[in-house]
């Protein structure tokens, strides 16, 4: 980021200019928030079990404040801790407030303080880490493993993460799959049918249409509709056969049927 | 897998010695297992536990003492018997590491966040994607706990039973195996990190910023009411 | 040890004899030598001559008078230093050879069919054959369930109580042990598979369900026609 030439110099000296760049020039390369503080945190020259917070929050706010004087975007989550840390800031400096329940001013500090030396402590053990001897490096597996070829077997491996991968493949095709009706909501004529067969021959008398809707299938309104127009049909289809009568007292009142008398 | 035929096999040859009782059973002289042992280890690139030595070895081979014996031996040689987990292996000694260029193999670069994130998984394990999130305070990068899967240093641990169950990271016997450690108990400057608290885990007190995660349920809650102005 | 001693002054009065060309370094002492190649040795895909050896020690090393020291330290035990042309090798004692069955396996990948089988199974257990075939949308072949049978990564599970009673395939405690879980319900989730980078992060059209419900889902109704042609 060579911006330089782009900031208008009137506010600031170009030392000063130069200080705050210095700093601000590699947000990039902060690990976010955390991390910047944790930078910002070594200008105090304290162990950090004794940083003080109200401090680094300052430090941090007028990074931030810096940063926008120059005119340098901060990540979302940058503006959220500074947020945070302007809250924090006024919680350490105001007399706490006794109707506000909630951690104390001091409790939010000690715990940023803990994440901070927490970050650090994992940083310095990652290096100590890094810094071991490793197979491949500095010490050496067997390089000829298989030696007595005696008897030649094959077998079959994989990793987790193939089968993962398979699995995810499988499953990733119903993400793009063309639009199909999901059955579970469609009742057929064929299905109807069926079921009124067995259903008519113990009514004998005039029944509402309605009662002969399966069971489950009488309340969710897409799943009812589908049944009443498949058992509809299904009706037609058997008036149509003579196994049954139909009847309808007027326009939209309720269709009856029953087992055509001389059939059985 | 092909061990346990080769178990079974070693076991019906030695049920014609078995008559009673195992301890009737002769196993062969101490020097001769230690010579198993040594044959075995050196034979494979991958660390062998004790249980798996002795399924090879002939019955009633006490495979532990015939490595505390191998172990000694090797001490101060050009290689060592290593234990790794609960597994032993023979690797060359770390000091003569400079002779070994031509076997060096190049290990994909890690970056900062993948060598940070492993060395939280290790120190922390088992722990959640929303604790190293929570430790490191970014999110944790797609690809960067794949990195670590694909390299068999990392695998996935038991669920929490916590809201939403997330899956957690342990390292694995790999991870040990590379960084010559005999145990996760060995991991440099752990006792340290213990005593000092910095490995337990301390919820944020009410309402404290934290990375913003993709998946909303794992992330630390509380914060949105905080900011939303 | 004693006889470093003697084998340092052995290499003294070798020196006397080599002043002549190479004196500007001091070779290391034998003892050292016989580390190094040994290490050499042990670490190398490939046998090694004494002329490899010595290019890759230091100025001044006899590698040969090493040999000859190493090979007598391997004498009798479960290894030994072997002339393979005219390149050294560590190799198991013959009579140690049948030590060796596990090292003569040959592993290859397992297919995608039989990937994508396992995967079913381990996600959706118990599951019948007709309900992998319908998630796969092909069909599965009697080879590839008898081969994952065989690898005893799955089982049969209890019988369906449905029309035909079906068998039903579940995982095995070895399939767990290679793939390093705990239990079958600590594979991650499609969500989590997403978030980790594994899974392409394209919004799903519509409504999708989320991981917790698939893993509950036996078998998917509904979508057979889609996978039918």
């Amino acid at each position: 980021m060579s911006e330089t030439e782009e900031f208008e110099s009137d506010a600031m000296s170009v030392s000063a200019r130069l200080a705050a760049e210095a700093l601000i020039v590699d947000v990039e390369g902060f690990e976010g928030p955390l991390d910047l503080l944790l930078t910002l945190s070594r200008t105090q020259k304290v162990d950090l079990r004794k940083i003080s917070v109200l401090e680094l929050a300052e430090q941090y706010l007028g990074f931030v404040e810096k940063a926008r004087h120059l005119r340098i975007e901060l990540a979302a989550d940058y503006l959220v801790m500074a947020a945070w840390l302007a809250f924090l800031k006024s919680r350490l400096l105001l007399p706490p407030d006794p109707t506000e329940d909630g951690p104390s001013g001091e409790e939010l500090a000690a715990h940023l303080a803990f994440q901070l030396e927490r970050l650090q402590a994992m940083r310095d053990v990652a290096a100590k880490l890094m810094a071991r001897d490793q197979l491949g490096r500095d010490f050496f597996a067997r390089g000829i493993p298989e030696d007595v070829t005696r008897v030649r077997r094959v077998t079959y491996t994989a990793n987790l993460l193939d089968l993962m991968q398979g699995y995810a493949r499988i499953r990733t095709k119903d993400e793009f799959r063309p639009f199909v009706m999901d059955r579970d909501a469609v009742m057929t004529m064929e299905q109807a049918l069926d079921r009124m067969r067995g259903l008519i021959g113990y009514a004998g008398d005039w029944t509402d249409l309605t009662s002969y809707l399966p069971e489950g299938w009488e309340t969710d309104p897409v799943r009812r509709r589908s049944a009443t127009a498949a058992n509809f049909a299904a009706t037609l289809e058997l008036a149509k056969r003579g196994a049954i009568e139909l009847r309808q007292g007027e326009i939209f009142a309720p269709i009856q049927i029953r087992r055509k008398p001389n059939d059985g | 897998m092909t061990d346990d035929v080769t178990r079974d096999e070693s076991v019906a040859q030695n049920h014609d010695d078995k008559r009673d009782n195992d301890s009737l059973f002769e196993a062969p002289p101490m020097g001769e297992q230690e010579r198993m042992v040594e044959a075995i280890l050196f034979a494979s690139a991958e660390p062998v536990t004790v249980k798996e030595l002795e399924g090879r070895m002939p019955h009633g081979s006490d495979a532990a003492e015939a490595l505390v014996y191998l172990r000694k031996r090797y001490e101060g040689r050009g290689v060592s018997v290593v234990k790794v987990g609960d597994a032993w292996a023979i690797r060359t000694a770390p000091d003569l590491g400079y002779l070994m260029q031509k076997e060096t193999v190049e290990t994909r670069k890690l970056s900062r966040a993948a060598i940070e994130t492993l060395a939280i998984i290790a120190y922390h394990q088992p722990v959640t994607r929303a604790e190293i999130e929570e430790i490191r305070g970014v999110s944790v990068s797609r690809g960067t706990i794949d990195q670590l899967i694909e390299m068999e240093w990392i695998r996935f641990g038991r669920r929490r039973m916590t809201p939403g169950r997330p899956v957690t990271f342990v390292v694995t016997s790999e991870f040990l195996d590379h960084f010559g450690l005999e145990s996760a108990r060995d991991l440099p400057g752990l006792k340290e990190l213990r005593s000092a608290g910095l490995l337990e885990s301390r919820p944020p007190p009410g309402a404290m910023p934290g990375p913003e995660t993709e998946d909303e349920d794992e992330s630390p809650e509380g914060q949105s009411e905080l900011f939303e102005d």
